[in-house]
């Protein structure tokens, strides 16, 4: 391997490793607004990771759907529970 | 090229100890949009050293993803007691 | 000449890309640092800008005239737009959601 | 009793995910290793650009080679717009939210002609460059939902009217059979586009690889109208 290759990979396997906290912060806190925020970063990495495999169009998809109105929705549904609006 | 991706990355890992800290909602919400900017910056620079011009799309569409994902969590993750408006 | 036009043009572009990388660097060390919501973006906006429009002039520099970098300029006039008007609704925000600041010297926003 | 109970409880959740990721990786590591030929995609790659005229080998294989999947996946959206769409009430229900200042309210009139651009771009060059009809439909959605939290639902709705929307999904969805029906007309499969000579082009040019463009406008109507109404109704909806 030369230079530029052990670098990318230390990069992707940083990347890896910084998704994994980012996924279990997100499961096991107790706020429900912090999993959203948390869950905008998880979809941000992985756009970065589909970008360093070669895959643009994964990384389009995943950029639009994962980080634009998946959260949408989330925040929307999360505003009209019960618990949200008693609190 | 690369170093600087690193660089941007421990930005980044720091800038994440805010969020998992952050002592409230605004705080965290400031916190994901600096790392949205940062992973933007990353994803341009990352087009430059695969030579493939055409991943700049890939940071437009992002951008605008950003822009809109704090707009809707700024609109709807008001607390209810502090009076907010209908619609 | 033309290899020395080239080597001036690769200089000024890593100039740019180090001063944007130490600025977004700063940024995260003052959304740490700092002791105050206000404060902290304070630091997050005007590095952030200053930052990021670093690295692109940089990216600019390096490519020359074609369509890329018109889409970089593209990039460039959608963040001064829309970045300092995420930070005005985050700073609204905050301000509804009863966060004070530790010392506050004129109050502009009174409800 | 209770505190092995307790204990065993707390080993037992460690030892399933440990489990789980041993079974997941002995899988896995089979599958990387399998000494299989790979034709197919190899038959993709080598000449994937000869026979459907698009660079983008994604959209070759989303519009041409696999285009009755993607007929599948536009039903999924149709279905759900429909469903919401019924379950609408009459009577509007408050929602909670801060108000925003007039700086974002001009900001919002800048930007929607950048997103209507962009939007444009990513449908019209699907076949060329990454992106196609799904993600310019998502970015042409965005503007209604920009519009809506900024303006109100009133407003929204007294722009683009509900009864518009479900009127331009229709013209998508008909439109994508209609297209497909064509290439029975030419005397090949249905959805076929490469195979039935529509006249390919030179790859790299705006107006080539047959019928694909078009697929994608289609493609990209749909999507952009269904999700707007699904927003619409989930905003409405108490």
């Amino acid at each position: 391997m030369t230079g530029g290759k052990v670098v990318i990979y230390v990069i992707l396997n940083m990347l890896m490793i910084f998704l994994l906290f980012t996924a279990f912060f997100a499961v096991f806190t107790k706020n429900l607004l912090n999993s959203i925020i948390t869950l905008a970063i998880f979809s941000a990495i992985l756009i970065v990771i589909f970008v360093i495999l070669q895959a643009p169009d994964a990384a389009l998809a995943e950029a639009v759907i994962g980080a634009g109105l998946t959260l949408t929705f989330f925040v929307i549904t999360i505003n009209k529970t019960k618990d949200w609006q008693n609190e | 090229m690369l170093y600087l991706i690193l660089a941007i990355i421990l930005s980044i890992i720091i800038t994440f100890y805010r969020l998992i800290k952050g002592p409230s909602v605004p705080d965290r919400l400031a916190a994901m949009n600096s790392i949205g900017v940062m992973f933007l910056m990353i994803l341009v620079l990352l087009s430059y050293y695969f030579e493939r011009k055409i991943y700049i799309n890939v940071a437009l569409v992002y951008g605008v993803s950003i822009f809109m994902n704090v707009l809707i969590m700024v609109k709807y993750l008001q607390k209810p007691e502090k009076g907010g408006s209908s619609d | 000449m033309i290899n020395s036009i080239s080597i001036l043009r690769e200089i000024i572009a890593y100039v740019f890309l180090i001063t944007g990388t130490y600025f977004l660097i700063s940024n995260a060390i003052g959304m740490i640092r700092f002791p105050d919501f206000y404060l902290r973006l304070h630091a997050s906006s005007k590095c952030l800008i200053a930052g990021s429009i670093s690295v692109l002039m940089g990216c600019i520099v390096l490519e020359g005239i074609s369509y890329i970098s018109l889409k970089l300029i593209i990039i460039i006039i959608f963040l001064l737009i829309t970045n300092p008007v995420a930070i005005h609704a985050i700073a609204h925000f905050a301000y509804n959601y009863s966060i004070k600041p530790q010392k506050i010297v004129k109050n502009d926003i009174k409800q | 009793m209770s505190r092995v109970h307790k204990i065993f409880r707390k080993f037992y959740k460690i030892g399933l995910v440990l489990f789980l990721a041993i079974f997941l990786l002995f899988i896995f590591d089979e599958i990387q290793n399998l000494d299989i030929k790979r034709y197919l995609s190899e038959h993709y790659i080598s000449e994937g650009v000869q026979e459907t005229g698009a660079i983008n080998l994604v959209t070759s294989v989303l519009y041409d080679y696999r285009g009755f999947d993607t007929l599948g996946e536009a039903t999924v959206i149709l279905t759900a717009a429909a469903t919401l769409s019924f379950m609408t009430p009459i009577k509007k229900v408050k929602m909670l939210g801060t108000e925003f200042t007039i700086i974002i309210y001009q900001t919002i009139i800048i930007i929607i002609p950048f997103l209507v651009v962009l939007g444009m771009n990513l449908i019209f060059f699907g076949h060329i460059s990454p992106g196609g009809g799904f993600v310019g439909g998502v970015i042409l959605a965005m503007i209604p939902i920009l519009v809506t939290i900024n303006y109100g639902i009133t407003f929204s709705e007294n722009k683009l009217k509900p009864n518009h929307k479900s009127l331009l999904e229709g013209i998508g969805a008909i439109g994508f059979i209609l297209l497909g029906l064509l290439g029975i007309f030419a005397g090949s499969n249905f959805l076929a586009s490469g195979q039935a000579n529509f006249g390919l082009g030179n790859p790299g040019e705006l107006i080539s690889a047959g019928l694909i463009p078009y697929l994608n406008l289609m493609i990209g109507i749909k999507v952009g109208a269904g999700l707007a109404a699904i927003f619409n109704s989930l905003i409405k909806e108490g």
